[in-house]
């Protein structure tokens, strides 16, 4: 469905953050992006949905290709239409509109006004919590609600892939699995394709049939999520599990990386 | 890469500007002297600059067609300022070298006055706005009408006349407008002694900041303390909309406007709204309305104005400050023969052409050694049926300048 | 009390012309962030156009003023389209000093235009003024006041209510955000400046009728941007208010002031103003408060 | 009195916005020496109460005692210069300087000459400068900054950059340190590193630490205490073994099925 | 940025502005060209170099509250107003010696630009830059009216003098005008590798944070209010004395803009960005001005108006163009530039 292929990114004209990145999104399918911070995720979400040009940022060369077209370089409102919704990180609301004006947004690609109402009400299902939070302007919601407001958003314009940056960032446990179910609840019945993108392995792997582990704008292990579970390097990089399969703890690290120290 | 293709395109912008630096250009190898002017094309006084300008442009491309003044040539560089001392200064200071520089014409008192005490440094005479602090400076500078004071003089003279004239008993009330700037309270100064002398009641003076959208609460003030005339002092066009919001007030039939030297012309408003300025007077150093199209150079200008023929008031007034420097050089020429010729020369021989006309734009020259006045006379002119016509002939100006303690 | 009245009138029809401009700037800002002192230059090609189609080609006055809205239209989205779209992404006092760029461009060629001169609009609206109970109320100004503030209506009614309204107010909280919904922001900058210029170009209009074209026009819009930043950038019944502010508070000072300190208090009253607004209430009198968090 | 042992004293504190509670009369003490961790649901008041603690906000009710000084209403320069330096949630350093520039702002509190010695410089300036910059330079050891000493921090991938805003809070020799969510958003090795420098501050400069992060690991691994937070109350203080096991905390926080999954 | 290869011992060292033999030879070279510039310079050229020296300590003050604290001022023309003022009211009306009215200008200057700094406790960004921009306007207005500033008239202030030598020539004002240059200069430089200058980068980029590290926020932006006054009031007072007149027409509010616009185009928070803005923005407009004649003659019938209103839009252009293309200033294309020197022959 969705496919990139040698993606190059240059921001300012000089920094390269993505150095010819090439990934899969199969319809229909829940694919995990993983990364440390500044390894080019966000960046590749950006350059998929359009928006990379606000910041300056350029696709030099490789190809973005969705349901056999080429959108590298189209407009992001074009791409929206196309049926790829980005999520954007830090759960960005419109924070002087209302709730409801939000949810309503999300709608602006269609001109469809009575299925956009209906659509208004099955968010209203998904997330009942909204509902009494209607008519709040948005800046005042907490978290949770926040991002509750833009998976609604995002769903508004029906999309056929969504891209999530980091939806469990800053979140408490209990939240994030809620939103995690969600996620999973939308795969499943709108048939919508998800590209995750995640700090939190574990959570992201075990929701996702196949991930991608980028480091400095690279590709450098992909696989089935199952099996990426298995693998010794991620185990320990992202998932902080010693080579016994046993979770090490904060406190032992200090001892045996820590250096020698003359002061003090 | 296209970023560095079109800074390579600009930087070539940059280089072609860069070699017209050097407006040099026109005379060769003559005999020739220098016209500085250092101007304002562009700012609050554009209106009577830029045909001002022309006039005088005009005058010297017309004695330079006809070969000069006794073989003596004049090469005007004339710039645009923008109202800025730096500017002015650093293009005096660029050509003050140039060959022969004899004058320089500015037209911003501010201008004016950061310039003097370098243009005596280097002996240069440097023509300047009516502003009384250089008639009373007796030095090198000359003012290019009488100065402001002096024409409100002779204004107030003029409606003391007015006044008698309809049969009214005592003075009349006499109401002041001007501009938030110098250039608006310059009159006062000297003026309101005047007024005192000839015992004028003059009000409280109002000011006006320039490009204000309406003027009626200056004007309705001016009338609830009994002004019967009221004298305007700006440059056009905001003279004009003084006048049109006092036809709006409906104020023109029982108080008389007067309009200052740069107030109402017929481009500038008569043209469009003839109606409204129905019997407004102005006090005029030189010749316009259908005087001004009615003279002589005016038709001998028009191949020079391909597109219009030359009314504009200020038009005829900068011819005359061509006809005055025209005499001037060739005085100066004849006294010290084009070897010797420079400010100096010319400074001494504007001091000898009293009395000289001015083809009749102005009245007489009247720069001696006691005074830096181009002109001392004025003439009168009331807006009638759309045209303006003088309703009297040239009139002496009173010396309210030396009555101010300056 | 009928002076007071009478100055409360003046600055009331003054301050309708103010209110355009500050509505014209605040609409650009709310929706590109941009502060932009070029609007001066829109008001005065505005009144220029105008004069070109009714004066100069003696059009009827319904096809002179379309024609003159197309014609600001089309301005507005070139300086959009040319001088602001690069600078998106740039720091906010690089894109004002843009519009500033803007302004001296089209100052030359205004004056270009008006070699100096002035032009003048032929009669459309009455010139003289009526006699209400001792208070004269100027007619023109009066029928062009209600016309702008109908015009203030229509764009508050479409902010509030249309599509088009939503997604400029979305897009006015984060480009960013908004493009990742499906907005054009692109296309939302250019449908703003269009209005806008249209804006702008009725406050010329009005103006026209009050003064004759010339030099001066351009620099209302810096009244403009004070009126704004009075009633706060991002709001435009704040503009509104904020333009009758000034232009009421600009008469009666300089009328009961300016005989106690010798004149010019017309000028100063606005920024006397704006410094105590923005003391007092630092956003403007509508401005957000930005929803801060650490 | 009892209290005045502890560096950090808060009594009662009670913080609204609006109608909104914030906090509700939370009141707890920080011991000598010990990294106390502040964890709870969003929302739940966290980073409100670092807040209050630096000074930012006013809290309506209450007080914050540190040292014996009573510091509820002071502006946070204040605050700051009696030694209390914290970091951010969202990396709050001075993204125009190198870091290096960025620890010697820190100094900022223990210099003294002012802005015409400074126009000067030689001499008393330039000497100052130099004791400071030993200092700064310490620092810049501890943390490992050595290699990205002089570049500037906005080019800095973030992981380094929440190390120089650690190194920030350090270099003010600060006598509390309030860490907000220092290891959100990074991968475990990165954590890990993070977790040994917060413990190395604790060990060699025996300064108290109020820890406020999501990671229930990091946070039961490091830390002393720990307390927690919801819906601007104080649920529980204690131990950390203590508080996993709590019930309400499990309900509140961890949720049901967390060691399910792993 | 230091060459390759070039390694500190010790903080002193590290902490210099010039680090090697190199830079000593360009500087101590650049200096000695600057200092005997009148031997053998054009008048003109020598009343250029004044001018954009005055202007300099200007900017400089500038981009001390804007380019480092981040304070939009769009009042320093008005702050110039008020040194010049100082200046001349001490000295052609009371007899003061121009050495104690220097000082005495930058201070009184310094004083209001403080007072007029004080919203900046409150607001930020463009709200700031239109509320300097109204003290400017209030400020130029009270000159106006006022007696002892010779309102409407002006003032002649007369030249200094050391001794018996009356600095009243181009040449002889040279020497003082870029000797105060050249120590503003350097102050600045200085300001910014210490204690006042971190802070105030500090609340520019961050003032949350700033106030949290101990920086006084009201302290600071006074302060940096203060001292770009300071800078602006000398400049004023050379102006006065270099010019022997001030006059409200010399202070405008279009100077406040060209003058923002130097430190954008030079480059916000660098020091050779106030060389280059001004250099730059000063020499452009010159071209347009002594071009302007050069279109009037090329199109004559256009006349002399038209001729200006050319230079305008080009000068506007150029303006436009230049912040398109190079939105960071001239200061950045120069880092880029000693970059590639720092790396050549070979980057390490």
């Amino acid at each position: 469905m969705l496919s990139l292929e040698n993606v190059e990114v240059i921001y300012n004209d000089v920094i390269l953050v993505l150095k010819g990145v090439s990934m899969q999104v199969p319809d229909g399918k829940i694919v995990s992006l993983l990364g440390a911070n500044g390894a080019g995720k966000t960046t590749t979400l950006k350059a998929i949905s359009g928006v990379l040009y606000t910041e300056l940022g350029e696709v030099t060369d490789g190809r973005i290709e969705f349901e056999g077209r080429t959108i590298g370089r189209m407009d992001p409102e074009d791409i929206v239409r196309l049926g790829i919704v980005q999520v954007m990180e830090g759960r960005k609301l419109f924070e002087h509109l209302t709730v409801d004006e939000n949810v309503k947004v999300g709608a602006y690609s269609r001109s469809d006004a009575a299925e956009i109402r209906r659509d208004i009400e099955r968010i209203y299902q998904y997330f009942p919590a909204l509902l009494e939070l209607k008519g709040r302007i948005s800046g005042y919601l907490s978290g949770g609600e926040r991002q509750m407001v833009v998976m609604g958003r995002a769903l508004m314009a029906r999309p056929k892939l969504m891209l999530l940056d980091e939806p469990s960032i800053g979140l408490s446990p209990m939240l994030v699995k809620e939103i995690f179910q969600i996620i999973k609840e939308i795969n499943l019945q709108e048939k919508t394709s998800i590209f995750l993108v995640e700090q939190n392995a574990m959570i992201a792997l075990s929701l996702s049939e196949y991930g991608y582990v980028m480091e400095n704008g690279r590709v450098v292990i992909d696989g089935p999520s199952d099996k990426l579970k298995e693998n010794e390097d991620i185990k320990e990089f992202y998932l902080g599990l010693s080579e016994l399969g046993k979770r090490k703890s904060y406190r032992e690290v200090k001892h045996y990386k820590r250096r020698k120290r003359w002061l003090g | 890469m296209e970023k560095k293709k079109l800074l390579a395109f600009f930087g070539a912008l940059f280089l072609t500007m860069a070699m017209a630096f050097n407006p040099t250009s026109g005379i060769g190898a003559e005999k020739y002297v220098t016209y500085l002017g250092l101007e304002d094309f562009t700012g609050p006084i554009a209106g009577i600059t830029v045909s001002f300008n022309e006039g005088l442009r005009h005058h010297i491309n017309y004695v330079n067609d006809q070969g000069g003044v006794d073989g003596v040539k004049i090469k005007p560089i004339l710039l645009d300022t923008r109202y800025d001392t730096s500017r002015a200064v650093s293009a005096f200071k660029r050509y003050r070298r140039e060959h022969k520089l004899v004058f320089i014409l500015i037209t911003s008192t501010g201008v004016g006055k950061a310039l003097y005490p370098l243009t005596v440094r280097d002996k240069v005479p440097i023509q300047v706005p009516g502003v009384g602090y250089f008639q009373n400076l007796l030095g090198w500078a000359i003012t290019y009408a009488p100065p402001y004071q002096d024409m409100f003089g002779a204004s107030m003279d003029w409606m003391v006349d007015d006044w008698k004239k309809k049969g009214n008993p005592g003075k009349p009330v006499v109401g002041y407008m001007g501009w938030d700037n110098p250039f608006g309270r310059e009159n006062l100064l000297g003026g309101r002694e005047y007024a005192e002398k000839i015992g004028v009641k003059l009000l409280k003076p109002e000011y006006y900041p320039v490009g204000s959208l309406k003027h009626d609460l200056w004007l309705t003030r001016l009338k609830d303390y009994g002004a019967k005339y009221i004298f305007v002092s700006g440059t056009d066009p905001e003279n004009s909309n003084v006048v049109r919001d006092a036809y709006a007030l409906g104020m023109m039939k029982d108080v008389q406007l007067i309009s200052g030297v740069w107030g109402t012309t017929m481009e500038t408003g008569v043209a469009f709204h003839p109606e409204e300025f129905e019997g407004e007077v102005i006090c005029s150093p030189g010749i316009r309305g259908v005087d001004a199209r009615a003279h002589p150079l005016a038709k001998l200008w028009k191949r020079y104005t391909k597109s219009k023929p030359p009314v504009q008031f200020s038009y005829m007034l900068g011819m005359s400050l061509g006809i005055m420097f025209e005499k001037a050089l060739k005085v100066a020429v004849q006294d010290v023969g084009y070897e010797k010729l420079n400010g100096e020369a010319v400074y001494r021989a504007l001091q000898k052409i009293t009395g000289e006309d001015t083809k009749g734009i102005t009245g007489p020259i009247d720069l001696s050694p006691t005074s830096r006045r181009i002109t001392r006379d004025v003439k009168f002119y009331r807006v009638t049926g759309g045209k303006i016509v003088p309703i009297t002939d040239w009139r002496r100006c009173p010396d309210t300048v030396s009555l101010h303690k300056w | 009390m009928s002076t007071f009245l009478q100055f409360l009138i003046l600055g009331l029809m003054e301050g309708g012309v103010y209110a355009l401009v500050g509505v014209s700037i605040v609409l650009v800002y709310k929706a590109t962030k941009t502060v932009s002192i070029a609007h001066g230059q829109l008001l005065a090609f505005g009144a220029f156009f105008f004069y070109l189609f009714f004066g100069y080609f003696g059009l009827p006055i319904i096809i002179a003023l379309l024609l003159c809205f197309l014609a600001i239209g089309v301005m507005g989205f070139v300086i959009e389209r040319l001088a602001l779209r690069p600078m998106i992404g740039q720091p906010l006092f690089a894109a004002f000093l843009v519009t500033f760029a803007v302004f001296v461009v089209f100052d030359g060629v205004f004056l270009l235009i008006l070699k100096g001169g002035i032009l003048g609009v032929p009669k459309f609206l009455p010139r003289e003024s009526l006699l209400v109970g001792g208070l004269r109320i100027p007619e023109g100004q009066a029928i062009s006041f209600v016309l702008s503030m109908a015009v203030f209506g229509i764009i508050g009614l479409m902010f509030r209510y249309s599509k088009v309204g939503l997604g400029m107010r979305a897009t006015a909280e984060d480009h960013q955000l908004a493009q990742s919904t499906g907005i054009s922001v692109k296309k939302m900058f250019s449908v703003i400046w269009v209005v806008s210029s249209v804006v702008a170009a009725i406050a010329g209009i009005s103006t026209a009728h009050v003064i004759d074209i010339y030099y001066s026009y351009p620099l209302l819009g810096i009244k403009g941007l004070i009126v704004a930043l009075v009633g706060g950038l991002e709001s435009l019944p704040g503009a509104l208010l904020g333009g009758l502010i000034l232009g009421i508070l600009e008469n009666i000072s300089a009328g009961y002031l300016d005989p106690i300190v010798g004149g010019g208090v017309k000028e100063v009253a606005a920024y006397f103003m704006l410094l105590v607004i923005l003391l007092v209430k630092p956003y403007g009198l509508f401005g957000l408060v930005r929803i801060e968090r650490i | 009195m009892e209290e005045n042992r502890h560096p950090l004293e808060v009594r009662d504190l009670y913080l609204r916005f609006g109608g909104l509670k914030a906090l509700d009369g939370v009141s707890f003490h920080v011991k000598d020496g010990e990294i106390l961790s502040i964890i709870g649901p969003n929302g739940a008041g966290k980073t409100c109460l670092m807040n209050c603690i630096s000074g930012f906000y006013k809290p309506q009710q209450g007080e914050i005692v540190f040292e014996g000084k009573q510091i509820t209403r002071m502006p946070p320069y204040k605050i700051a210069k009696l030694g209390i330096s914290r970091t951010f949630q969202n990396i709050e350093l001075y993204t125009g300087l190198s870091s290096l520039d960025n620890l010697m702002a820190a100094r900022h509190i223990h210099m003294k000459r002012g802005a015409l010695s400074a126009c000067l410089f030689f001499g008393l300036t330039r000497r100052e400068e130099i004791e400071h910059r030993k200092v700064v330079e310490d620092i810049i050891d501890l943390l490992e900054l050595e290699p990205i000493r002089k570049k500037l921090v906005a080019l800095l991938p973030y992981g380094q950059r929440k190390r120089v805003e650690l190194g920030r809070a350090l270099a003010a020799e600060p006598r509390l340190i309030l860490l907000d969510e220092p290891m959100t958003g990074m991968n475990v090795e990165e954590k890990e590193d993070m977790a040994r420098f917060v413990l190395d501050i604790s060990e060699l400069k025996g300064i108290p630490i109020i820890l406020v992060e999501h990671d229930m690991e990091v946070v039961m691994d490091i830390s002393d205490r720990v307390m927690v937070l919801d819906f601007g109350h104080k649920l529980l203080e204690g131990l950390p073994q203590d508080v996993k096991d709590n019930p309400e905390v499990i309900r509140a926080y961890l949720g049901a099925g967390e060691e399910e999954e792993e | 940025m230091r060459p390759c290869g070039v390694f500190d011992e010790r903080y002193i060292q590290d902490i210099a502005i010039v680090r090697t033999w190199q830079h000593w030879l360009a500087l101590i070279g650049a200096l000695v060209i600057l200092y005997t510039f009148p031997f053998y310079g054009s008048y003109y050229l020598i009343s250029l170099i004044n001018l954009l020296s005055i202007l300099i300590i200007v900017i400089l003050g500038l981009q001390i509250v804007m380019g480092y604290c981040g304070q939009i001022s769009l009042g320093q023309p008005a702050f110039m107003a008020v040194g010049a003022y100082t200046s001349a009211i001490l000295t052609a009306t009371y007899g003061i010696s121009f050495w104690i009215a220097l000082p005495l200008s930058g201070l009184s200057a310094g004083i209001v630009g403080m007072i007029s700094g004080a919203p900046s406790l409150r607001i930020k960004g463009f709200y700031l830059a239109m509320a300097t921009l109204a003290a400017h306007f209030v400020i130029m207005w009270i000159i106006m009216h006022l007696k002892i500033t010779g309102g409407i008239q002006g003032l002649h202030p007369p030249p200094p003098q050391i001794g018996n030598i009356v600095l009243d020539t181009e040449e002889r004002m040279y020497y003082l005008i870029v000797t105060m240059m050249v120590i503003s200069t350097f102050a600045a430089r200085n300001l910014f590798r210490s204690k006042v200058g971190r802070a105030f980068v500090a609340i520019n980029d961050n003032d949350l944070a700033a106030e949290v590290m101990g920086v006084n926020l009201y302290y600071y932006k006074l302060l940096a209010f203060f001292i770009s006054c300071v800078y602006a009031g000398l400049g004023g007072s050379l102006w006065a004395h270099y010019y022997m007149v001030v006059h409200p027409e010399q202070f405008t509010f279009m100077h406040a803009i060209w003058y923002v616009g130097m430190v954008i185009i030079g480059g916000m928070g660098s020091i050779p960005g106030v060389f280059f803005g001004v250099l730059f923005v000063r020499l452009l407009d010159e071209i347009v001005l002594f071009s302007s004649p050069m279109l009037s003659s090329l199109f004559p019938w256009l006349g002399p108006g038209p001729g200006a209103a050319l230079g305008l839009s080009a000068f506007g252009m150029a303006l436009l163009l230049f912040i398109i293309f190079e939105p960071r200033g001239l200061a950045h294309r120069w880092e880029v530039i000693k970059e590639s020197y720092r790396l050549y022959p070979f980057a390490y």
